[in-house]
């Protein structure tokens, strides 16, 4: 990057130049997996095995697994509700993460999470969180922590185009910027807040350039490129290390579903909606790896067979999972236990 | 009289106020061109136009603001929150700001507004969006604060509400939205601060409001069978001012009450009915007042826990039991 | 032993902590160059330096927020509001994050810190500075509210709420920071969820915490004196969880009670404890148990209109005559 | 104004030119008498006549009284808790003012609201409120009220320097943004919240340029120089009744006295002190009106003098106010009366 606090333009140097073959392969693998996932979760929402809201993630995938892949051990990663591709490139397997939807036992939070709240601190997957807007704080106190134990982590922190003008936000950048904290906001402008359109409602296009405000490191990328996406994010990653300055990102990207189960998405046309899955980041990767001869049609279905398969066996599990026990109601309100009236 | 919806109730309460005054418009997240969330505001978008039914960005405590000082201005904003686990966010411009207007500015300003939207359990939210926050505005001195359990009470109190002079805080349920009822055509306004008998019985009083008091209803005579007992179900619809009369003349025929409350029962509305009525109806209390809440835990996912959470029947029958010292029928502990 | 102020116990209880334990920081608005501004913080920068004592911008959601998440990064925050009336701006942290951390995550986090700060009425404050908020906190499960009446009291508390391991909302009065008492030196610690017996007595229960505890405790002599009663005074110290065995064993010796509380009793704390005690005590109470309250207004600026929105000795008079059917001396209904 | 949504940088208009001679010596004289009224309150403050907190906008009545010339009938002005001298400004008489202080039943609000909750909708004064940053929102929404009303109407809303940074601010500046509202936002920056010294808080300065951010036209002026103030306010209510759209403006200023009547100010030098009273608004404008011929020495001492007087009056008229009744504990809770418990 050339200049401190102002527009993150590239630093020259593409991280995911020095990705290994295989290290491309799993991302592809990885991003597969994921579109499975949450296609398995719509199918069983629809067939009443999963509850109450339920988010999905597809055509954003490429944002959490190239996220994910700049992350270093130790390093945080904190959104909101639309969260399952994270929490698994996080390390939650597919199985805790589908048990939990399911609500059972075996769930990645036993069943008292739900789709919205999976959690995997020790795989710096930090949630998980419902009200729009409320995991920037919490996440800037993150990086507040990291920098106070000098463990040099960084934490990454997610927000819609819709979170974006909640006053949560502005609090938080300022603390941010004022205390120079190492953390990367990435705000996923898929365009919408379930039916508005971030244009109706937003006087801030171009999103990111709210940083400038802030006198933080600002910037864009493709989000449905998953190595564009690795490779901003590591810059920032990089600027938060070395300098302990925040960045704020804004990644382009597209929900190819609705808000959640329930959205019927008469907002979009047929036509926009078919634009933006020309996009869609699997086979934009899967593109780029036949052309550096590392993927052909073959090997496509034969990972998109594995992964199919890997989901079967994982909603047959699922369904077979036990329901958490009735005592699970009284522990954890409070570390002793009981809920302490 | 229609049988319609409670949200179609509460969409015609709107349609008629809005007619009826230039004044009332609609605000909030995906009312006008989304329709609403839970299609409460169906329609009005087409009907009034975007001059009065407006989409707002997220961002409880601006718009809410917003909507206080329009209040202020002279228009009668009905501003919605999605659910009220939102706004919590928006709590300085009610409790610090609206609440307070007309007594600071010593009468000279008002702020005629209706903040309304969903509270308590849809079905498996988990613990952020499943909560019945109320006493955050019971508390609250310059608030009146109002719950529908039916369709009918859904309309009559949201044409009081939006005619109130002062802030009012209107609670709708987010499982209530689905459920049935006949209704009053046109004019119908139920005072606020007026409660109802929902069923009258001679054995025990159950106060109960909102989704709670709807389950009753719809399960009382299979209660009644149960426990051999004349159950009377109380309504206060207004959680602030409460309908104290009609609460103590119950308690005083039936000796025995439960109150039953969706919230957490920690000092909330629920505490203070019982409070009123041990004092109220000290002579004539044949059992200490007995409560069902939300168990003192945060909301689980998991819908076998959810359900044991939330106020159900066991639980209820229980106090039943408890109230009458053993003289209802069945249960362990009966 | 030693003399001090409520204040100087409180920047006591913090300073040891500090010592204590590496990963405690105190963050609020003035606390660090200031000195506080209630002074509570005096000197913590000189002795801490400024990573430890850390001046936040006026943002009350951003930087409790960030307190938030700094303990579930492993810190032990404290972090001041100047007073709770400006605490409302950063519910949605303490509510719907803070509370719910633990049980959401299955105990894979926790938040472990302290909001502290003022409360209650400082004098001819006003509508907006003068409240006392208690109840928006002790009606969630997944936080413990705590008030402190005495310096000692002060000490002992703060030093166990920051040592607990789930967020405490640590409640002191804006009236009782130049107030002196007692305080033990170096490990006082008192457990949260543990009230305490001011002044034993035979006649009648009176619970009180914070301010009106301790203006019960400067003028109970004469109040006794006055009326003619052995007053016990109960303070319970944590409001959540409340020490229900302390105040049912005194009710049930004086089969009498008043609960003096400077909130709005409407769905308050002290409705709470009115509640469990007319069903724990059914059977002891001789009259219904009586409570006084802030008028249920907002407060006045004027002193002459405060000082009868407050509880006051004539209001706890007239309740003690009225617990005591008459039996108490003086006073027109008496 | 050149541009739209950019900086205000003057419109090239003076309103300022324009005003009357009389005009000018009424400006000085109220400011005269705004700061005579605040050392009057100061005064009883320490005699224990006036009681909570208190303050005093000394140093700061050129922004009072030149956003109050700026506006017209209907136009509605907003601000925190320093606000004699704008309700002043705005019509509450001095006696009204001070009686209010003392918590007498004759004061502006009936001894109800004491010095930060002062009055006069019927001539656009609107409080008076006490939550740092919570007016704006308010102040929206009023500007929202006459758009919605099309009365022409432009509401003018102060806040300080430390206010800037809470959410409120940023969600009411969006919204006022993509909603075109005729609203005139002024941070008086006195470059201190409390004992907080802006820069040590805040990652904006200069603090107007954030109104970029939001689309919104914005610009900075010498709150000290109440022509210049009267000139930029002018231009932005210009612009919000001919274009309806919102500007963002900073007033340079200082406050001579600490926050309240109990701040001690140890976090500012005497030298720095002195400098800043060497900008003393009022000899500013004494200056300009004796070049122009329309004030000398004798004048200028007689102004000061009757104002004196008029305080001294006004003082002893408020210590022989009743207090309110005790019946109004009841009043105004509710339209109807009764607290309705
Ligand atoms: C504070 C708050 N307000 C409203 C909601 C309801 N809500 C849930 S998601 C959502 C839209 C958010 O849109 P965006 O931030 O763009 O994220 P996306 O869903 O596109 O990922 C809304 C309004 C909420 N959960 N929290
Ligand atoms: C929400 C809130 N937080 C904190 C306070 C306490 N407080 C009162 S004034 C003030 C400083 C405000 O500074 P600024 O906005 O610069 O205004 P100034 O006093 O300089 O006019 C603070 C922190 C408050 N009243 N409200
Ligand atoms: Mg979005
Ligand atoms: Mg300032």
């Amino acid at each position: 990057m050339a200049t401190q606090k102002g527009k993150q333009e590239g630093n020259g140097k593409q991280a995911s130049a020095s990705l290994s073959d295989e290290q491309l392969l799993d991302l592809y693998t990885e991003m597969v997996n994921h579109r499975r996932f949450e296609e398995s979760a719509a199918r069983s929402y629809g067939m009443g095995r999963i509850y109450g809201f339920c988010h999905l993630h597809i055509g954003q995938e490429a944002i959490a697994s190239g996220a994910s892949l700049a992350m270093a051990d130790g390093d945080m990663m904190v959104s909101a509700y639309r969260i399952h591709t994270m929490a698994i490139s996080r390390g939650v397997t597919h199985q805790e993460a589908m048990d939990e939807l399911f609500g059972r036992a075996t769930g990645n939070v036993g069943g008292m999470g739900g789709s919205m709240h999976l959690f995997k601190p020790d795989n710096g997957f930090y949630g998980g969180w419902g009200l729009v807007g409320q995991q920037v704080p919490t996440a800037t106190g993150l990086a507040f922590s990291n920098k106070y134990k000098e463990n040099g982590a960084v934490v990454v922190c997610f927000m819609g185009d819709g979170a974006v003008h909640q006053g949560a936000i502005h609090e938080s950048l300022n603390l941010a910027s004022i205390w120079s904290l190492p953390i990367v906001y990435i705000v996923e402008n898929n365009h919408y807040g379930m039916g508005t359109a971030v244009d109706r409602i937003s006087s801030l296009p171009p999103i990111h350039r709210l940083g400038a405000a802030y006198d933080i490191d600002h910037g864009e990328f493709d989000g449905m490129d998953v190595l564009k996406t690795y490779d901003a994010i590591s810059e920032a990653f990089e600027r938060a290390r070395s300098t302990s300055r925040p960045t704020f990102l804004e990644a382009h990207c597209s929900r190819f579903r609705g808000h959640s189960m329930s959205d019927p998405g008469k907002y979009r046309t047929r036509d926009q909606l078919a634009e933006e899955k020309s996009r869609d980041p699997i086979p934009t990767l899967a593109q780029t790896l036949v052309e550096r001869g590392l993927l052909d049609d073959e090997k496509i279905s034969a990972i998109d067979k594995a992964a199919k398969e890997r989901m079967k066996k994982v909603l047959k599990a699922a369904e077979e999972a036990p329901w958490p026990d009735a005592s699970e109601i009284h522990t954890n309100v409070f570390a002793e236990g009981g809920t302490n009236g | 009289m229609a049988e319609m919806l409670y949200r179609e109730a509460l969409n015609q309460a709107l349609a008629e106020e809005m007619e009826r005054d230039d004044r009332v418009f609609l605000m909030g997240e995906e009312v006008a061109e989304y329709n609403g969330a839970y299609k409460v505001s169906q329609g009005l978008l087409d009907r009034f136009g975007s001059k009065r039914v407006i989409d707002t960005p997220i961002a409880e405590l601006g718009f809410v603001g917003l909507g206080v000082g329009a209040a202020m201005g002279g228009l009668i904003p009905v501003v919605e929150v999605m659910t009220f686990n939102f706004a919590i966010l928006s709590l300085d411009a009610i409790v610090n700001t609206a609440a307070k207007t007309r007594y600071m500015s010593n009468g000279t300003l008002s702020c005629p507004m209706v903040l309304r939207g969903a509270t308590g359990a849809g079905g498996a939210l988990a613990a952020q969006h499943s909560q019945s926050l109320e006493s955050q505005y019971t508390n609250i001195p310059g608030l009146k604060v109002v719950s529908a359990a039916t369709p009918a009470d859904a309309k009559g109190l949201l044409k009081s509400a939006i005619r109130d002079p002062d802030p009012v805080i209107f609670f709708e349920h987010e499982s209530l939205y689905a459920t049935k009822g006949d209704v009053p055509e046109g004019e119908y306004v139920i005072p606020l601060g007026r409660g109802d008998v929902k069923r009258a019985g001679a054995d025990v009083t159950v106060i109960a409001w909102s989704r709670q008091m709807r389950n009753l209803m719809d399960g009382v005579e299979a209660m009644c069978e149960r426990t051999g007992l004349d159950i009377e179900l109380i309504d206060p619809r207004s959680l602030r001012p409460i309908d104290e009369d009609l609460i103590f003349e119950s308690v005083r025929k039936t000796n025995r009450v439960v109150i039953v409350e969706e919230a957490w029962g920690h000092s909330s509305a629920g505490a203070e009915i019982s409070d009123r009525i041990q004092r109220g109806c000290f002579d004539y209390l044949d059992a200490p007042v007995t409560r069902v809440s939300h168990l003192e835990v945060p909301m689980p996912y998991s819908p076998p826990l959810e359900a044991l959470v939330l106020p159900n029947n066991d639980r209820i029958e229980a106090a039943l039991r408890s109230v009458t010292y053993g003289a209802a029928k069945g249960g362990a502990d009966g």
